[in-house]
């Protein structure tokens, strides 16, 4: 039965062209001579043609390919593990989206998060007293659909942090990010002979994005086992 | 020059009267050629098979002679055969009719001779 | 040379058989009308003929060679009946042009004559045309391709009686000038007895008779008169048609293979036969004709 | 009159000439059925979505696929069509005969294919520019595959034997259901029946039939397959049409 309701949208148009066909013979009989049907299928050739040429200068600039992804510097240089080494004034300014700070007294802190699950570096610190800094990096962002991939660091979503007493709250965007992605493929028999799959696309992603907080030496951090908490090694 | 299409008289033997009479008027002349059968049946809108019948009857009747390759002429004792022709032909009929007429009228043989005897003297008188 | 040779011909849809071992020939450069009555088989036997249908049994050659299914056959012949459709796509002119380019013997100049004299609009589709005009226009193109054997079934319907005669004519003059085997199927004789060389008549699938016309007009007379005197002399003669005019008197329709003198000097009228009529009384498959319903009833 | 010789293949070509005078129509449904394929291609696309908790990817996939289906179908179409009483008395009305009638026919039918297959082809380039002019869209990506020369050449030409596949299936369907009116109601017995000769354990028949071709990544083997397919189909049906009685 499935397989009949999945083979009947088919039907469905070989219907209607077998109908467009056996008029078009009745139709043409009267309205078009030949000179007129040639000038009709040359003018809807040429405009094929046209159209082809035009279709070569689209902008498809607005993705971000990324020719190689192994041998892209950030991507291997991974700025959380430089962080992690204690790296972090060396990081590039423009690769922190976000800071906060907060004034805080307490003898601990509880972290806590909605939906985050990704990484969160802690260094303790001498030179803060009595505040912490909140620091949140979008490292890389990288979206593969099939074999290409491209950078979508762009679409990283900004977060947010609440101070409520003596939890610190990552709050992920009310609205979820979404991004529109218009690609055009090869026709299923240029696919076939290439050797891609014909069923589906394949779409990955991978990436890192992090928070840094910085806290007075002596603070006690508390956290659900959910969170992926590291401290920076001095 | 139209033929009667619809008359009892087959066209090959119209084709060749046809033919008998413009010998008789003239227009065609001894050992002149006559007009071929293709010729006849496009004048006459026939099969040229037709026309070629009608010419045979008058060539069987010797009125026509062959030249090889030419085509058919007017033999010079044209006009007499078919005059001869006619006279036995025609006269004959008329009289058969007369006779078949006289039959079914109960006319006896004798009575049926002494009317032709007074005719004939009838037309010679005037 | 002999176009046309059929042997033992049978050609049978389903049970029914539209051609029933029909013998016969034609020879080259002749007209020849096929003659019979709607259902007799000449449309069957001219498809044979043109190679369009597979005959069932026995032997049929065209050009010595057998037409189903022959190119050569194709190229030389042409079958042109009511039924021929041309591409709507191209007009008149240029459907001519077309078969120019098909029939080696085209003559272009004949058919844009015709097509002038028949005041077609050569811009004009086949399909947009009258019957009569485009059965018009199918003899132009019957005419025009000068195939040595062209078939003409049915080719004056829907003409009305000017655009015939023309036909005919044109018909003549063209063969007078390029002599072919032409075929005309009509159950109009005696319109076109006078073109034709012979008459092939046809009826249930059998040839009836193959006479040249003069000889099919002399084939049989007329013999009428009282009907006890007729009916006397009918012993040696074979008859074809019988018909009473009343109630002593009588017609009847026999060979014409005897003397005519000793019958008129019964007193009976000797009449000939038209071809048409002489079609009629030997293709009638109730014997007495219609007269015959109409007294059955009167009895009943 | 002394007759004509004739060559099968001077036959052939004028009728080959004449038809493509005379079946105008057979472009004009093919531009019909193009523009809807475009349009369709248009307004659905295939789209797809992803998800992961940085963002939702929302996809649509633009491609000629669906123009090139439909253009299998017309092609399948009108095969049959081609077949038909009508389209053969056409041809019958000049000189033919059952192969000549075949041969230009078939001859037809691959150049309208041929046709068929590079206006589909390049419909790409329009789907592509309306894609862009209507869809809203954050990416958009043109350049999916860096393809060789050869590569798309060897798809070109696999898009035309698809074409002519639907094609050779049309026109020998066609043939007989011409044959034989009564052949209709076997057809569907013949594809029930080869679906059970083809079935295996994993798969029913007729996807076994669709992989033979679908799932043949072997441009060679493709070709070959392919071929054979349409040089067997199309024999096929001039035999059959060879015993058919015309006009």
């Amino acid at each position: 039965m499935a397989a009949f309701l999945s083979i009947l949208p088919l039907i469905f148009i070989m219907i209607i062209i077998l109908w467009l066909v056996a008029v078009n013979k009745r139709l043409t009989r009267k309205s078009l001579t030949l000179r007129q049907s040639k000038l009709i299928f040359v003018g809807y050739i040429s405009f094929l043609l046209i159209a082809t040429v035009f279709s070569l200068f689209l902008p498809s600039s607005e993705a971000k390919l990324i020719k190689n992804l192994t041998l892209r510097e950030d991507m291997t240089d991974n700025l959380f593990m430089k962080a992690q080494q204690g790296g972090f004034s060396s990081i590039d300014q423009q690769r922190i989206s976000q800071s906060w700070e907060f004034p805080y007294t307490g003898d601990s802190l509880t972290l806590s998060s909605d939906y985050y699950d990704e990484g969160i570096l802690i260094e303790r610190t001498n030179e803060l007293k009595g505040k912490i800094e909140v620091y949140f990096i979008k490292d890389w962002q990288a979206l593969g659909v099939n074999s290409v991939s491209m950078d979508v660091s762009e679409y990283t979503p900004d977060m947010d942090v609440e101070m409520t007493s003596d939890t610190l709250m990552v709050v992920s965007p009310e609205e979820e990010l979404i991004i529109e992605l218009a690609f055009s493929e090869l026709a299923f028999p240029m696919k076939q002979m290439i050797g891609e799959s014909q069923f589906g696309h394949g779409y990955s992603s991978s990436g890192s994005r992090f928070f840094y907080i910085r806290v007075p030496q002596d603070l006690q951090i508390e956290f659900s086992e959910y969170l992926y908490v590291d401290y920076v090694n001095n | 020059m139209v033929l009667n299409m619809d008359s009892t008289i087959p066209i090959y033997v119209q084709i060749a009267e046809w033919l008998e009479n413009e010998i008789l008027n003239g227009n065609l002349k001894v050992d002149e050629k006559v007009y071929s059968q293709y010729k006849l049946a496009d004048l006459f809108t026939i099969n040229p098979a037709t026309a070629a019948k009608g010419l045979n009857l008058l060539y069987e009747e010797k009125i026509l002679y062959n030249k090889r390759g030419l085509g058919k002429f007017v033999s010079s004792e044209a006009l007499d055969i078919i005059l001869e022709k006619r006279k036995n032909q025609k006269l004959k009929g008329l009289l058969e009719e007369a006779v078949q007429e006289a039959v079914r009228l109960s006319v006896t043989n004798e009575d049926l001779l002494e009317m032709l005897k007074e005719i004939m003297k009838e037309s010679k008188g005037e | 040379m002999k176009v046309i040779e059929c042997e033992g011909l049978v050609k049978t849809y389903g049970s029914i058989n539209a051609l029933d071992r029909i013998t016969f020939s034609i020879e080259e450069n002749t007209i020849t009308g096929l003659i019979g009555r709607n259902g007799a088989g000449k449309t069957t036997l001219l498809k044979v003929i043109a190679g369009f249908w597979r005959e069932t049994e026995g032997r049929v050659k065209v050009f010595e060679r057998s037409p189903f299914n022959n190119l050569e056959v194709s190229m030389n012949s042409i079958f042109v009946d009511d039924m021929m459709s041309f591409t709507y796509t191209l007009n008149l002119k240029e459907v001519l042009t077309e078969a120019q380019a098909f029939y080696p013997n085209w003559d272009a100049k004949l058919a844009e004559g015709l097509l002038e004299y028949f005041n077609f609009n050569p811009r004009l589709v086949h399909q947009s045309l009258s019957k009569g005009k485009r059965s018009t226009f199918n003899m132009i193109v019957g005419l025009a391709a000068k195939c040595p054997l062209t078939i003409f079934d049915e080719p004056t319907t829907g003409m009305d009686a000017a655009v015939r005669k023309d036909f005919y004519r044109a018909l003549l003059k063209d063969y007078l000038f390029s002599p072919r085997t032409i075929i005309i199927s009509s159950h109009h004789l005696d319109e076109m007895e006078d073109i034709l060389e012979d008459i092939l008549l046809v009826d249930e699938g059998k040839k009836v008779l193959q006479l040249p016309v003069d000889e099919f007009k002399e084939y049989a007379v007329t013999l009428s008169g009282k009907t006890a005197i007729v009916m006397q002399i009918l012993e040696d003669k074979d008859v074809i048609y019988k018909r009473n005019i009343d109630l002593d008197s009588c017609s009847v329709v026999v060979r014409n293979n005897f003397s005519h003198e000793s019958v008129k000097r019964l007193g009976i009228n000797v009449s000939p036969v038209t071809p048409s009529d002489l079609c009629v009384y030997l293709t009638n498959q109730a014997k007495g004709g219609i007269d015959d319903v109409f007294n059955q009833s009167k009895s009943v | 009159m002394s007759l004509t010789k004739v060559s099968l293949s001077n036959v052939v070509l004028k009728q080959y000439r004449y038809k493509l005078k005379a079946y105008t129509g057979v472009f004009m449904a093919l531009m019909v059925v193009q523009v809807i394929g475009i349009l369709l291609s248009i307004a659905g696309g295939g789209s797809g979505s992803f998800s992961n908790n940085v963002y939702t990817l929302d996809v649509t996939v633009s491609s000629s696929s669906l123009v090139i289906v439909l253009t299998m179908i017309w092609a399948f179409m009108n095969a049959i069509l081609m077949t038909t009483k009508s389209y053969r008395e056409d041809d019958f009305t000049f000189v033919s005969n059952r192969l000549s009638y075949n041969l230009s026919n078939m001859v037809f039918l691959l150049t309208a294919c041929i046709i068929g297959a590079a206006t589909a082809l390049l419909s790409t380039g329009v789907i592509r520019i309306l894609f862009y002019l209507i869809h809203d869209v954050d990416i958009f990506l043109t350049l999916t595959y860096q393809v060789a020369i050869g590569d798309y050449f060897a798809g070109a030409l696999a898009t035309l034997l698809y074409i002519l596949l639907a094609a050779t299936a049309g026109y020998l369907v066609g043939m007989m259901t011409q044959f034989n009116k009564r052949l209709i109601i076997l057809l569907p017995v013949i594809l029930v029946g080869l679906n059970y000769v083809v079935q295996s354990n994993a798969n029913p028949g007729f996807v076994n039939i669709l992989k033979f071709y679908f799932m043949e990544y072997s441009f060679t083997v493709f070709l070959l397959k392919a071929i054979v397919t349409i040089l067997i189909g199309s024999g096929l049906a001039i035999l059959l049409s060879n015993r058919l009685e015309v006009r």
